[in-house]
């Protein structure tokens, strides 16, 4: 159970998919210029993240075995696309709802290497199956929560004087830059 | 793998036929935005076409001269993208104006009220032709059709009550503004 | 400059409210001096010239009225912060890079006063602590306690040039924080009483850095007095903090210190007056504030106790200036007239 | 056979026949690149060994030449891990082994060490840690030759009260200011020749016979 | 076809539509591997290979693929591309392999890969695809290798660092210590510096972008005036 | 003592009151013109019910309320009526306003003043007189007051003596003075809404003011209220809260909570209305600041200012004239603008008593401007907003509950005017809520118009469909006839043509109506009215030529 709990922290924060691990990066920048697109992202983005990272684990385990290794980046990709159009689908029937306010986030998921990133590390750091659904979920918390709090301020940047060839994604670059440093206290947290 | 890739295909165009893409809302918010004024300089014959345009994106934000730099910052907004220019040729804002007959001139031809695209000017045929004040967007689309040139456009006055206060300026503002015209 | 009403207004101006920060500082400056000698006054000068220097330097640039801004204080007030929390022993050099990565990046580049979403002087301390932690770690021994003792020439020469003195190593001059001590040692598996009963360590927390403490905490309530920082932040901060710490403490006092301790020891005192309350890089509501100030409590601790660095307050701080917008965002009071809601977004 | 069905297996038989052609590819580089990934690893492997253990002291192929070492507290592993032995004539020179120093400043610190059969260090590698950069990772050999220090000691030449760093009244050197990771790596060091002299005979289950 | 704009095409995917810099898509590889100008520049050229490739392919089967399916297919034929690299470096360049880790894989979800692929070699003939898409990836490759550089530079005071991971111990001799006896500037080859320093190289685009326009202003119209006159 | 409900937030600023409370109300000498504006109040302008060259008499009505939301004019002083123009206004624009201009002629003639018995009359009747009298709220909003009188039943009628602007004295001048009838004002306006409670709320900084309005409401069950002083406690919003502990609720009226709200000289306006039969000619006006004479007026509406402050002896050092108080008053650019029914205070400024404000830095978050926000509003956002023009997150933040009391802009440490921040923000909004409806309407004609274009096609096509059919019908009929009687049909057939022609030209002449009148709003059709009287008139010129051209038309046809 710590073991989880961990997991979770390390990911969340020590290990902060977007600020050290540096994934997920287009979406974080793409989709943060709205605190509400953000908070939908997110959401999106975890349980597709939380998917993704067991259905791998599964494929890796029982489809591909040690012998067709080579397959492993194609299986997941199309796995991780499948994925995706079923949620999309899924949620467009039985929640309108939900589809109103994640709907359009989800087709952009397929471009956040997040998704396909976690997987691969899941691979490579050798989680069993419960580990990988934490890590997948942990990885997206802490890309949720970058985002949001990183969306909040870039709304608040828009009033700012910012020098104008630092106008719009330099400053947010630089911000990001910012939040990493912070993150960076948390090293060392799980050791 | 290649079992995987036969299922995969049968649902997707299984999905893709049952899921086409529906009307896209996203044209009514931006058709929303556009000023309605229907003059066609965005090079779309119409304020709902250039938002399809838009919504297809197929077209950039900063067409509507109209609408001038507010509504291609609202439409910014709207998609996410960063704010454009206005189009050179835009980029000056008109004051308000309407379009006003001269009636004594006017031969009846009905030529301006066909042009209107909201029905601004009443008349019948080889009667004088008046436009309706409120309802006229000031497109200036009813000039060239007039046989007699018996349409000019009217600033609108301000007035007290039409009086808006202006950005306010004060030492700090105006060096900020001269420095971004430096850089 | 046109006329409008408001037509009076009070007198106070950013350059006085900045002024009377600093004025708080020199208190415990001076006791800093008194404990660890003068090479920190050269630190703060130092700083202090090169955090006006970039700064002048990115308003000539942008044709901004120098004059003005130059007397705000504010970089002043980023480069006495910076200079306290970095070493006085380290290299001259350092001081001079984490000034202006902190005016350059952290202020500056976002528009300059007002308009920066991180606390420069932390965002400068950071950089050096994650850049040169070598370096980051070489703080003096309290006069008392150290091995020798060297001249304030040659305590220069080392700073200046990286010159020991014959016969003379760094080790003798150095010495572990509290904090950084306690870390070490509980790593080597002792015990908390026996670890202070080490010398570095007194009643509250470590030889002379207490009573610079006490003085942040004078200097920080000749603020509240004067209206410039309200009680928000420094009292929601060290009561996370002591709170915190005391669960841990009653948990297992051997392995971890006490509350007292911890809220003495490091930056918490300058931290909970001076620097988590940074007007511009704290939430604006009150709930908003404590929010905040509760955050950076937690998180220093934890980081302090649990993380890989001795003291957490700067990372603290800047991991919740990061929130800050959200905080604010969603704890807008409510306003004249609205009805009471228990939740308030940032939407209705 | 309805409109969807007859279309969607249009689809599927594309989308097949370019999975089918993708996978082939991919069998084909696959068995193409396998052997020089193979050679490639092994050759890796063998340039880190060869920096602890130099390669003309043994004869064998070292890499194939692996025991699998069940998890040791005092190798501070977790997980089997291998142990390499390295033979002259067939006759035992030095066995390889990956140990974990597990109290590092910011967690396990991963290390290969090569001990000759007569108990002496040959050669200690970092080869994973996640100590402090520019503070705790002079332990890499790409920072500083600190690593080295433990070339040629051993429990013999080197009493129990000797294996700490300096400040602690033993041997080792340290850089002011980082005393946590030396002190673990030390440890670990020790602790595996510890360990090594009385398992001697499991790793290699043959005859030993020391030089001298 | 011969109307194809070549100069046009260079032009975007070099500079105008950046896609480190302007279009913003692909940042994780660009940000993950800038810590050396040798990682940049492997990882940079893999991708170079990978667009190329794909472009051309996808250009060559425009026909065969049916609309709906394209996206999947697409995603196939890049995915097939991506692991013969990723095999293939594996294979030849191990240590720099070791080295750029799981990003290699990752360039399957680059999006201006897909991007490409959708954008223009699925409406284009097979050459000018070929010069697309090996034009954006010599884009990222620049800012890869500049952003490389600076990093390097500030946080190692060297360039071409690690070079033998990709050409042996030999080359080991290739590397320039630009400052000797230099600190290193730690944050510079970590996350936050590579944040930063994609940021300073946006703004610096954004200036250059602006000076000229500024430039091109009173140009126009003094033209103008010209004109009228 | 009553429980007081203390707002949020407020400034002390120096009152400087005593200099101005030491004398008596005096009465302004009567000037030789008087500009008597036509928009002194809220609402639509009134208009002018009098000529050129004129002769008027004092209290005669010379423009009328038009609309709901409206109030009358009327002549200060008998005279000449010398022009109906623009002429500028005090208002923050600068732009000059349509005013009457009257050449008084020192006779101060009256008209027949009746008194009115207010009980006697229905409410509304009540509201209509006072409409027509020109009261409207002295207080400084100058909103109609009849409109506010629109109420039955009400808890509370609050009277707002708070006076809380510094400098200003006319309403504690006028307690002190006429208490009495303040009382019987007020009165009049409980009886209009049937109010249970009256509270009168008076700052502690007016004792004498208390004394005799305690006095003169003894035994009327009015209550008077000591509130501390503190601005803005005379903002209706805060004084309903203060006294009471409600809150009106954002963007609604007082009334919804039981409560409306006059000021003490509004009051004192309706008692001369209702009781005098004197319509609001005259207003106490406070002239102070750096002068040697400071003093209450009794003053006529429309006295030009420049001639009002000589009265109280502007020191030499004297920088300018503000209207109204330092707070929320205008200063003034011209002073020939007049007084309106909204002045109650001329100060003249110096560089001592207004010191230049230091010069403005960025915000600093300090949010000290937040702690004197009576409104519980984040200035520091709103402003944040309104400086980058991000109007959507400035609503969201209530810009439009900011009241524009100045007292954030009072204590800013950087000296931001943020009042005029929040008031362009606002501005431009209400003129973009315009636009979008003019947008929203343009949108909807146009969409109408298409449809309207699509059904014209199909009727077209309809008609020509069924002209088909008829033609092809008559040749079948015709080819019935027998061959050399095809000549003749053509004939007829043209001849048909050309009658049919004319009966429709004849039909268009008696009945020229309009095309694409459906779905028009009223006001539009009132337009299209309005234009074809005036075509009405062209029409006896043109009738001839449009004849011959329609029958031109129709014989080419
Ligand atoms: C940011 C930071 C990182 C550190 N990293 C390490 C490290 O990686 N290895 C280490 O031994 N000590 C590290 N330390 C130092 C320890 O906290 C402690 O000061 C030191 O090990 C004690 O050394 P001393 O006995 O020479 O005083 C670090 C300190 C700081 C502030
Ligand atoms: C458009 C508008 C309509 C109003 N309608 C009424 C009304 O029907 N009844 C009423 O009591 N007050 C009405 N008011 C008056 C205001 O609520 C308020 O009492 C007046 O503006 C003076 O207050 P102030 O000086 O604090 O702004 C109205 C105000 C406005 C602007
Ligand atoms: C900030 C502020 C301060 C005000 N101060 C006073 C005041 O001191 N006395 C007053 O009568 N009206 C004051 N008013 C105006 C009142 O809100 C309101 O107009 C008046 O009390 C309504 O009464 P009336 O319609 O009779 O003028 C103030 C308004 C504001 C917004
Ligand atoms: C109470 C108070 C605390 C401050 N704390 C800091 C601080 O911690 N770090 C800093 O760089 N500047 C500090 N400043 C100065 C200034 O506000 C800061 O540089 C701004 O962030 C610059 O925009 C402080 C100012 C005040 C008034
Ligand atoms: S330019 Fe603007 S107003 Fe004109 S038609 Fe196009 S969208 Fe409508
Ligand atoms: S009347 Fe003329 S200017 Fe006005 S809307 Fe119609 S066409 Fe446009
Ligand atoms: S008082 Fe002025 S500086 Fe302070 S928060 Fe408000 S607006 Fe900003
Ligand atoms: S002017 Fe508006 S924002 Fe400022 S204090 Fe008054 S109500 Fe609040
Ligand atoms: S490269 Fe685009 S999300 Fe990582």
């Amino acid at each position: 159970m710590e073991n989880y709990f961990l997991i979770l922290i390390g990911t969340v924060f020590v290990n902060n998919i977007v600020l050290a691990k540096l994934l997920g990066l287009c979406p974080f920048m793409g989709v943060s210029k709205k605190l509400e697109a953000a908070i939908g992202m997110g959401m999106a983005t975890a349980f597709v993240l939380t998917l993704a990272s067991g259905a791998s684990y599964l494929i890796n385990q029982y489809l591909l075995g040690p012998d067709l290794i080579y397959l492993r980046t194609l299986s997941f990709i199309i796995v991780i696309a499948s994925i995706v159009q079923f949620t999309e689908m899924f949620i467009h029937k039985t929640s309108p709802v939900l589809y109103q306010v994640l709907g359009i986030y989800l087709p952009l998921i397929t471009t956040n290497c997040a998704v396909l990133g976690i997987p691969l590390l899941n691979v490579q750091e050798n989680h069993n199956f419960i580990e990988s659904l934490f890590f997948g979920f942990g990885g997206a918390v802490g890309f949720a929560l970058v985002l949001i709090t990183f969306a909040a301020m870039r709304e608040r940047l828009e009033g700012a004087d910012v020098p104008l060839p630092f106008k719009g994604s330099a400053i947010a670059m630089v911000t990001a830059g910012l939040m990493s440093i912070a993150s960076m206290g948390f090293s060392g947290l799980v050791k | 793998m290649l079992g995987l890739a036969v299922v995969l295909g049968a649902v997707l165009g299984f999905a893709s036929l049952k899921f086409k893409v529906e009307g896209n809302p996203l044209v009514d918010k931006v058709d929303a935005i556009l000023p309605q004024i229907q003059c066609g300089q965005c090079g779309y014959p119409g304020c709902k076409p250039y938002a399809e345009a838009i919504g297809a994106g197929n077209a950039p934000i900063n067409l509507c001269a109209p609408g001038g730099e507010a509504t291609m910052l609202r439409l910014a907004d709207l998609l996410g993208v960063e704010p454009q220019p206005l189009a050179a040729e835009h980029a000056a804002d008109k004051p308000k104006q309407v379009a006003f007959i001269d009636e004594q001139t006017c031969i009846g031809c009905t030529l301006c009220f066909q042009a209107c695209p909201v029905d601004a000017i009443v008349g019948a045929a080889k009667q004088m032709h008046t436009i309706i004040e409120s309802e006229c967007t000031g497109c200036e689309l009813c000039l060239p059709p007039c046989p007699v040139d018996c349409i000019t456009m009217e600033r609108v006055d301000e007035g007290i009550s039409g009086w808006k206060w202006k950005y306010p300026v004060y030492p700090i503002s105006e060096t900020v503004r001269d420095a971004k015209v430096n850089t | 400059m046109s006329m409008n009403s408001p037509l009076v207004a009070e007198q106070s101006t950013v350059s006085v409210i900045m002024l009377k920060v600093l004025g708080a500082l020199v208190p415990a400056i001076a006791v800093y001096v008194y404990f660890f000698g003068p090479a920190i006054l050269v630190s703060i000068t130092l700083a202090s010239v090169a955090a006006l220097a970039t700064e002048a330097a990115v308003l000539y640039l942008r044709r901004y009225p120098l004059r003005v801004y130059l007397l705000d204080g504010s970089a002043l007030v980023t480069a006495w912060l910076l200079a306290l929390s970095v070493p006085p022993m380290a290299p001259w050099w350092m001081v001079v890079v984490g000034t202006v990565f902190a005016i350059l990046v952290a202020k500056h580049l976002y528009g300059g006063l007002g308009n920066n979403l991180f606390n420069p002087a932390m965002v400068g301390f950071a950089a050096l602590m994650i850049s040169f932690p070598a370096h980051m770690t070489q703080w003096p021994a309290p006069e008392m306690l150290a091995q020798t003792h060297w001249s304030f020439t040659q305590q220069m020469d080392f700073v200046f040039g990286g010159m020991l003195p014959a016969d003379s190593k760094l080790d003798a001059v150095t010495m572990a924080t509290p904090l950084d001590a306690l870390k070490t040692q509980l790593h080597l598996d002792r015990e908390m009483t026996d670890i202070q009963s080490g010398k570095i360590f007194s009643t509250l927390s470590g030889k002379g850095t207490e009573i610079i403490a006490l003085l942040y905490l004078l200097g920080g309530l000749f603020l509240w007095q004067q209206r410039i920082i309200s009680w928000h932040i420094p009292l929601s901060f060290l009561a996370a903090m002591f709170g915190t710490a005391g669960l841990f403490y009653l948990f297992d006092s051997s392995q971890y210190a006490s509350p007292l301790f911890h809220i003495f020891a490091g930056g918490t005192m300058l931290g909970a007056f001076f620097i988590a309350t940074d007007y511009v890089t704290s939430p604006t509501t009150l709930l908003g504030k404590l929010i905040f100030g509760a955050g950076i409590g937690v998180c220093a601790y934890i980081i302090r106790v649990f993380g890989g660095y001795p003291d957490g307050v700067a990372f603290a701080v800047l991991f919740l200036n990061s929130a800050v917008p959200l905080i604010d965002a969603y704890t807008q009071p409510r306003v004249f007239g609205h009805a009471r809601k228990w939740f308030k977004g940032s939407k209705e | 056979m309805s409109v969807y069905t007859r279309h969607s297996t249009k689809l599927a038989m594309v989308l097949a026949a370019f999975a089918l052609v993708g996978t082939t590819l991919l069998a084909l580089t696959y068995s193409a690149t396998r052997d020089n990934i193979a050679a490639s690893e092994k050759k890796a492997k063998l340039a880190l060994i060869a920096q602890i253990l130099p390669s003309a002291l043994y004869d064998n192929d070292i890499i194939r030449d692996a025991v699998e070492q069940p998890p040791v507290v005092e190798l501070g592993t977790t997980e089997p891990t291998l142990v390499y032995r390295a033979l002259k004539d067939g006759k035992p020179v030095a066995a390889v082994l990956e140990i974990i120093a597990p109290d590092g400043y910011a967690g396990k610190i991963k290390l290969l060490i090569a001990i000759k059969v007569n108990g002496e260090v040959s050669g200690v590698r970092v080869v994973v840690h996640k100590e402090t950069p520019g503070l705790g990772d002079y332990i890499e050999i790409a920072r500083s030759n600190w690593i080295k220090t433990f070339d040629g000691t051993s429990l013999d030449k080197n009493e129990s009260k000797e294996w700490k760093v300096k400040k602690d009244g033993g041997q080792f050197d340290y850089m002011t200011g980082a005393t946590i990771t030396p002190r673990a790596v030390i440890k670990a060091v020790h602790k595996a020749l510890v360990w090594f002299s009385p398992n001697r005979e499991k790793i290699f289950p043959f005859p030993v016979q020391t030089q001298d | 076809m011969s109307d194809v704009n070549y100069k046009e095409i260079i032009w975007n995917g070099l500079w105008k539509n950046n896609a480190g810099i302007v279009t913003l898509l692909g940042l994780c590889p660009l940000l993950a591997v800038s810590t050396t100008v040798v990682n940049g520049v492997g990882l940079g050229l893999a991708t170079v290979l990978v667009m190329a490739f794909s472009n051309g392919i996808v250009s060559l089967a425009r026909n065969w693929i049916p609309r709906e399916i394209r996206i999947p297919v697409y995603i196939l034929i890049i995915a097939v591309l991506v692991t013969i690299i990723d095999l293939s470096m594996n294979a030849f360049v191990q240590p720099l392999y070791l080295v750029l880790g799981i990003f290699v894989p990752l360039i399957v979800v680059n999006c201006n890969v897909l991007g490409r692929a959708e954008a223009f070699a699925s409406k284009n003939p097979v050459f000018p695809s070929i010069v697309d898409g090996f034009m954006v990836g010599m884009g990222l490759t620049l800012i890869l290798a500049v952003l490389g550089g600076m990093r390097e530079i500030l946080g190692k005071g060297t360039l071409l660092s690690g070079i033998n991971l990709a050409f042996g111990e030999s080359a080991k001799a290739w590397v320039i210590t630009v400052i000797p006896d230099y600190h290193g500037f730690l944050l510079a080859v970590l996350p936050p510096g590579a944040f930063i320093g994609l940021g300073l190289l946006i703004a610096g685009k954004n200036w250059l972008d602006q000076r000229k326009a500024a430039r091109a202003e009173p140009l126009q119209t003094s033209q103008a005036a010209t004109a009228a006159a | 003592m009553r429980t007081l409900y203390p707002f949020h937030g407020g400034v002390h600023p120096a009152d400087h009151k005593s200099e101005s409370a030491q004398l008596g109300i005096a009465v302004a000498p009567l000037p030789q013109r008087l500009v008597v504006s036509l928009f002194q109040h809220r609402g639509s302008p009134a208009k002018p019910v009098v000529t050129i060259g004129e002769q008027v008499l004092k209290g005669q009505r010379i423009g009328a309320a038009e609309g709901m939301i409206s109030s009358s004019v009327h002549a200060p002083s008998s005279g000449r009526i010398t022009a109906i123009e623009l002429h500028p206004a005090p208002h923050h624009s600068g732009l000059p306003d349509l005013s009457i201009t009257l050449e008084t002629d020192g006779e101060e003639r009256w008209i027949e003043r009746q008194p009115m018995d207010y009980c006697a009359i229905d409410p509304s009747g009540l509201r209509q007189h006072l409409q027509d009298m020109g009261v409207v709220g002295l207080g400084g909003a100058a909103f109609p007051s009849h409109v506010k009188l629109n109420a039955n039943h009400l808890e509370t009628l609050v009277i707002n003596a708070a006076e809380c602007e510094p400098y200003i004295t006319c309403d504690d001048m006028l307690m002190r003075e006429r208490a009495a009838e303040v009382v019987q004002g007020i009165m009049i306006a409980q009886h209009a809404m049937g109010a249970r409670n009256v509270l009168i709320g008076i700052e502690d900084n007016k004792p004498l003011a208390i004394a005799s309005m305690q006095a003169a409401c003894q035994g009327t069950g009015m209550e008077v209220v000591v509130v501390p002083t503190l601005y803005p406690s005379g903002s209706t919003k805060q004084l309903i809260k203060l006294l009471t502990g409600k809150e009106v609720p954002s963007g609604g009226l007082p009334t919804q909570i039981g409560v409306q709200c006059f000021n003490v000289a509004t009051a004192y306006s309706m008692h001369r209305v209702a009781n005098h039969g004197e319509p609001v000619i005259s207003r106490l006006v406070t002239l102070t600041g750096n002068v040697e004479e400071a003093r209450n007026y009794e003053v006529l509406i429309g006295t030009p200012i420049g001639e009002l402050v000589k009265l109280a002896r502007p020191k030499a050092d004297t920088t300018g004239y503000i209207m109204g108080g330092p707070m929320m008053g205008l200063p003034l650019t011209d002073l020939s603008v007049p007084v309106v029914k909204a002045t109650n205070c001329i100060i003249a400024t110096s560089k001592a008593l207004f010191p230049p404000l230091p010069r403005a830095m960025p915000c600093i978050r300090c949010t000290r401007c937040a702690a004197a926000c009576p409104a519980d509003l984040q200035p520091q956002e709103l402003f944040w907003f309104a400086k980058s023009k991000n109007f959507e997150k400035a609503q969201e933040y209530k810009l439009f509950d900011c009241i524009e009391c100045g007292c954030c802009s009072y204590v800013c440490p950087s000296h931001i005017p943020l009042v005029q921040f929040y008031r362009f923000a606002k501005s431009e909004i209400s003129a973009q809520e315009k636009d979008r409806k003019a947008a929203d309407l343009a949108r909807e004609r146009h969409e109408f118009r298409e449809f309207r274009q699509e059904r014209e096609k199909l009727e077209k096509a309809a008609r020509h469909a069924a002209k088909a059919a008829e033609a092809a019908a008559r040749a079948a009929k015709t080819s019935e006839g027998g061959g050399d009687a095809d000549v003749d049909a053509a004939a007829a057939a043209k001849k048909a043509a050309i009658q049919a022609a004319i009966e429709r030209a004849k039909a268009k002449k008696a009945a020229v109506k309009p095309q694409n009148v459906d779905d028009l709003p009223p006001e539009a059709q009132a337009k299209i009215d309005e234009i074809d009287e005036r075509r009405a008139q062209a029409k006896e010129t043109a009738e001839q030529t449009v004849t011959a051209q329609n029958t031109d038309e129709g014989q080419s046809a």
